[in-house]
């Protein structure tokens, strides 16, 4: 854990920056709410309309030199990640707020309020984008069970082949069986595309943005069914619309074996410009 | 489900973890030579119907003697 | 070519039972550790369910006559006795800390199925937005659910592991449990079988500590 | 925006690491120019970072698709016989 301000010399700490907010919606009730039992000391450094939301951390730490082999330590990296993302959590909570991208470290305060201020038209374009609105993550994994009981019906061979293996014996209906199996298979590469469009086509429209992310490799995604989606949605705070659309596709989609899971509410990492404008 | 069938449902996934374990976990001291037993899907061919008397936590086990003498 | 069942510890005798390919079985002592295996001409296409349940077959009878037991995944054979004393070499001080690990335990398997009641029924008339909401209580209830039988007998155990299997499994995981720990570990599943009577349980074990077998590397 | 009670999606459980990387690695406004300490190729390290954590879960959570495919049985039983 990085020290208390306390112990280490005041020249070696640099501010590392989750993300700004609004400072009319940083009341208060934020600086309260990121206080009460933060693992990591958070600061809001206010800048005329806006706070950027930062903490202390000590410069040797997170050195440029340092880095990259830092960035090889596994556990170090998942609490660094883990960390950023359960500060900009609880911001969350309280206002709408502008992502940074991980590992945003300042030198000083001059610096982080130099950045506040010269890049302030861009970022408050950007906070305006966001403000009142979260991100929701929607993946879609197929369940070849469900997919081969259902779906896969609609295919003649399919069901002309299932009706012969069902009455084959010994090695015929272990090869007719794997004749099935490719069958299927083939049947669902069609499918997984016309699924992935007909889930964002009803998704965008339910949402104010949205965009196609790429799949995630089983380890990571630890599901043991394959993805064929995922996406995410740019929504207003209360997503009432939102999950009217996404409860009723759920429900029509679930008879082809397609499930869909949710993430979120995040905040909007997505929709926020990579690269800000000239301040 | 009935008793019977919750009984080889058990005994089916108990078979399955075995194979599981032998397969894929244990620790690797990897010479040269690899079996390859990708092509053979034990689970399809035949195992599957090996209901043997692998135990579960509850009955005595005589584990995999049992089944080591099936087809 | 040689075939590898496991490092063993304070092995009393050879248990009285074949090899692979019904070869007998030997004894290496090969840095300090000390190996059981077998001299096996096995070729591809002899990997056969009984190649497989021969070796699960010696690594169990090993478990009832040594201090602890580090099985040997399957299907990786060294083509000599020079190659195999490297291989064991290189990851020597990796399976001391195995051993170290698991002795005194045995390993336990569970998977619990999820139940059948057609999640379904009477879901047509609900709006979007409740059906949506419904589906995820049901996720945040089965996530309790696995975590009310999972963190107790993660407790008992020296380690655990808890997989990714399909969503529909409720919970599936291993457990490697102190020998002496094994019966309260056995009440723990009895009673929360009997508290969940619409859940199929099934609880495998005790075994050789296949799952747990690598954590050595880990720490290295 | 006053402060809301964000139901959550997780159902308690943390948030999937890969959900989390996908995002904090890969999104989030990039400050260029005057900052001191800041890592502008990061596109470079987050595949080395995804596939050090990718590894590292693979270890932990060991979701083996294998045995996933060869488990028709635990969920034949769900589904009544065609």
């Amino acid at each position: 854990m990085i020290a208390p301000t306390a112990t280490l010399p005041r020249k070696g700490l640099g501010w590392y920056l989750y993300g700004v907010a609004a400072a009319d919606e940083a009341s208060a009730r934020l600086g309260a709410g990121l206080a009460a039992g933060a693992a990591q000391e958070v600061e809001l450094v206010t800048e005329g309309p806006l706070v950027g939301v930062a903490s202390r951390v000590s410069l040797e730490e997170f050195d440029e030199q340092a880095l990259p082999d830092r960035l090889s330590d596994a556990t170090w990296l998942e609490q660094k990640i883990r960390t950023h993302e359960h500060v900009l959590e609880r911001v969350l909570e309280h206002a709408s707020v502008v992502p940074c991208r991980f590992c945003t470290v300042y030198r000083g305060e001059v610096e982080l309020r130099r950045f506040l201020s010269e890049r302030g038209e861009a970022l408050e374009a950007a906070l305006d984008r966001v403000r009142g609105r979260v991100e929701v993550g929607v993946k879609a994994f197929v369940d070849r069970d469900r997919f081969a009981a259902g779906r896969a019906r609609q295919n003649d061979d399919i069901r002309q082949l299932e009706a012969q293996a069902s009455t084959a014996e010994g090695g015929r209906a272990y090869l007719e069986r794997r004749r099935l199996e490719q069958l299927v298979a083939s049947e669902l590469e069609r499918f997984r595309g016309e699924a992935a469009d007909r889930i964002h086509t009803r998704l965008l429209s339910a949402a104010e943005d949205g965009l196609v992310l790429p799949l995630q490799a089983p380890e990571l995604s630890g599901r043991a069914e394959e993805m064929v989606f995922n996406g995410a949605y740019l929504v207003t705070a209360d997503r009432v619309g939102f999950e009217e659309a996404l409860g009723s596709l759920a429900r029509d989609i679930r008879d082809d074996g397609i499930d869909l899971e949710l993430t979120g509410p995040w905040p909007a990492y997505n929709f926020v410009p990579e690269e800000l404008g000239a301040g | 489900m009935s008793m019977s069938e919750q009984q080889t449902l058990k005994q089916q996934v108990t078979l399955l973890e075995l194979v599981d374990r032998v397969l894929n976990k244990g620790v690797v001291v990897s010479g040269d030579i690899t079996l390859s037993v990708a092509g053979v899907d034990l689970v399809y061919v035949g195992l599957r119907v090996l209901l043997s008397s692998v135990a579960t936590l509850e009955e005595p086990r005589e584990r995999i003697s049992a089944a080591g003498a099936a087809p | 070519m040689i075939h590898l069942y496991g490092v063993v510890e304070e092995l009393e005798a050879l248990p009285p039972v074949d090899g692979v390919g019904a070869e007998p079985l030997e004894r290496r002592r090969i840095e300090g550790l000390e190996l059981v295996v077998s001299r096996t001409a096995l070729e591809g296409s002899d990997v056969t369910q009984a190649a497989v349940l021969s070796h699960a077959n010696v690594v169990e009878a090993l478990m009832a006559r040594s201090g602890a037991v580090l099985p040997a995944r399957f299907g990786h054979a060294f083509s000599d006795e020079h190659e195999l004393a490297a291989a064991v070499r290189t990851k020597a001080s990796a399976l001391a800390r195995g051993l170290t690990l698991v002795r005194g335990c045995v390993e336990f398997g569970l998977r619990v199925l999820g139940d059948d009641k057609a999640p379904e029924n009477g879901s047509r008339e609900l709006s979007g937005r409740d059906y949506m909401r419904a589906r995820l209580a049901e996720e945040q209830a089965r996530w309790r659910l696995a975590e009310e039988l999972h963190e107790p007998l993660a407790r008992l155990s020296r380690a655990s592991a808890r997989f990714g299997g399909a969503s529909s499994d409720l919970l599936q995981s291993a457990y490697l449990v102190p020998r002496q720990e094994v019966d309260v570990f056995g009440e723990h599943v009895r009673r929360f079988e009997a508290a969940h009577p619409h859940l199929t349980i099934v609880c495998t074990g005790p075994w050789p500590p296949y799952t747990f077998a690598a954590n050595g590397e880990e720490d290295a | 925006m006053s402060s809301r009670e964000l139901d959550d999606y997780r159902s308690g459980q943390p948030a999937q690491l890969a959900d989390v990387l996908e995002r904090v690695l890969d999104k989030g406004i990039v400050i260029a120019g005057d900052i001191q300490i800041n890592l502008l190729d990061i596109e470079l390290l987050t595949v080395k970072i995804r596939l050090l954590i990718a590894s590292s879960s693979r270890r932990q959570r060991a979701c083996r698709r294998r045995s996933s495919r060869s488990l028709p049985i635990d969920r034949a039983h769900r589904h009544a016989p065609p």
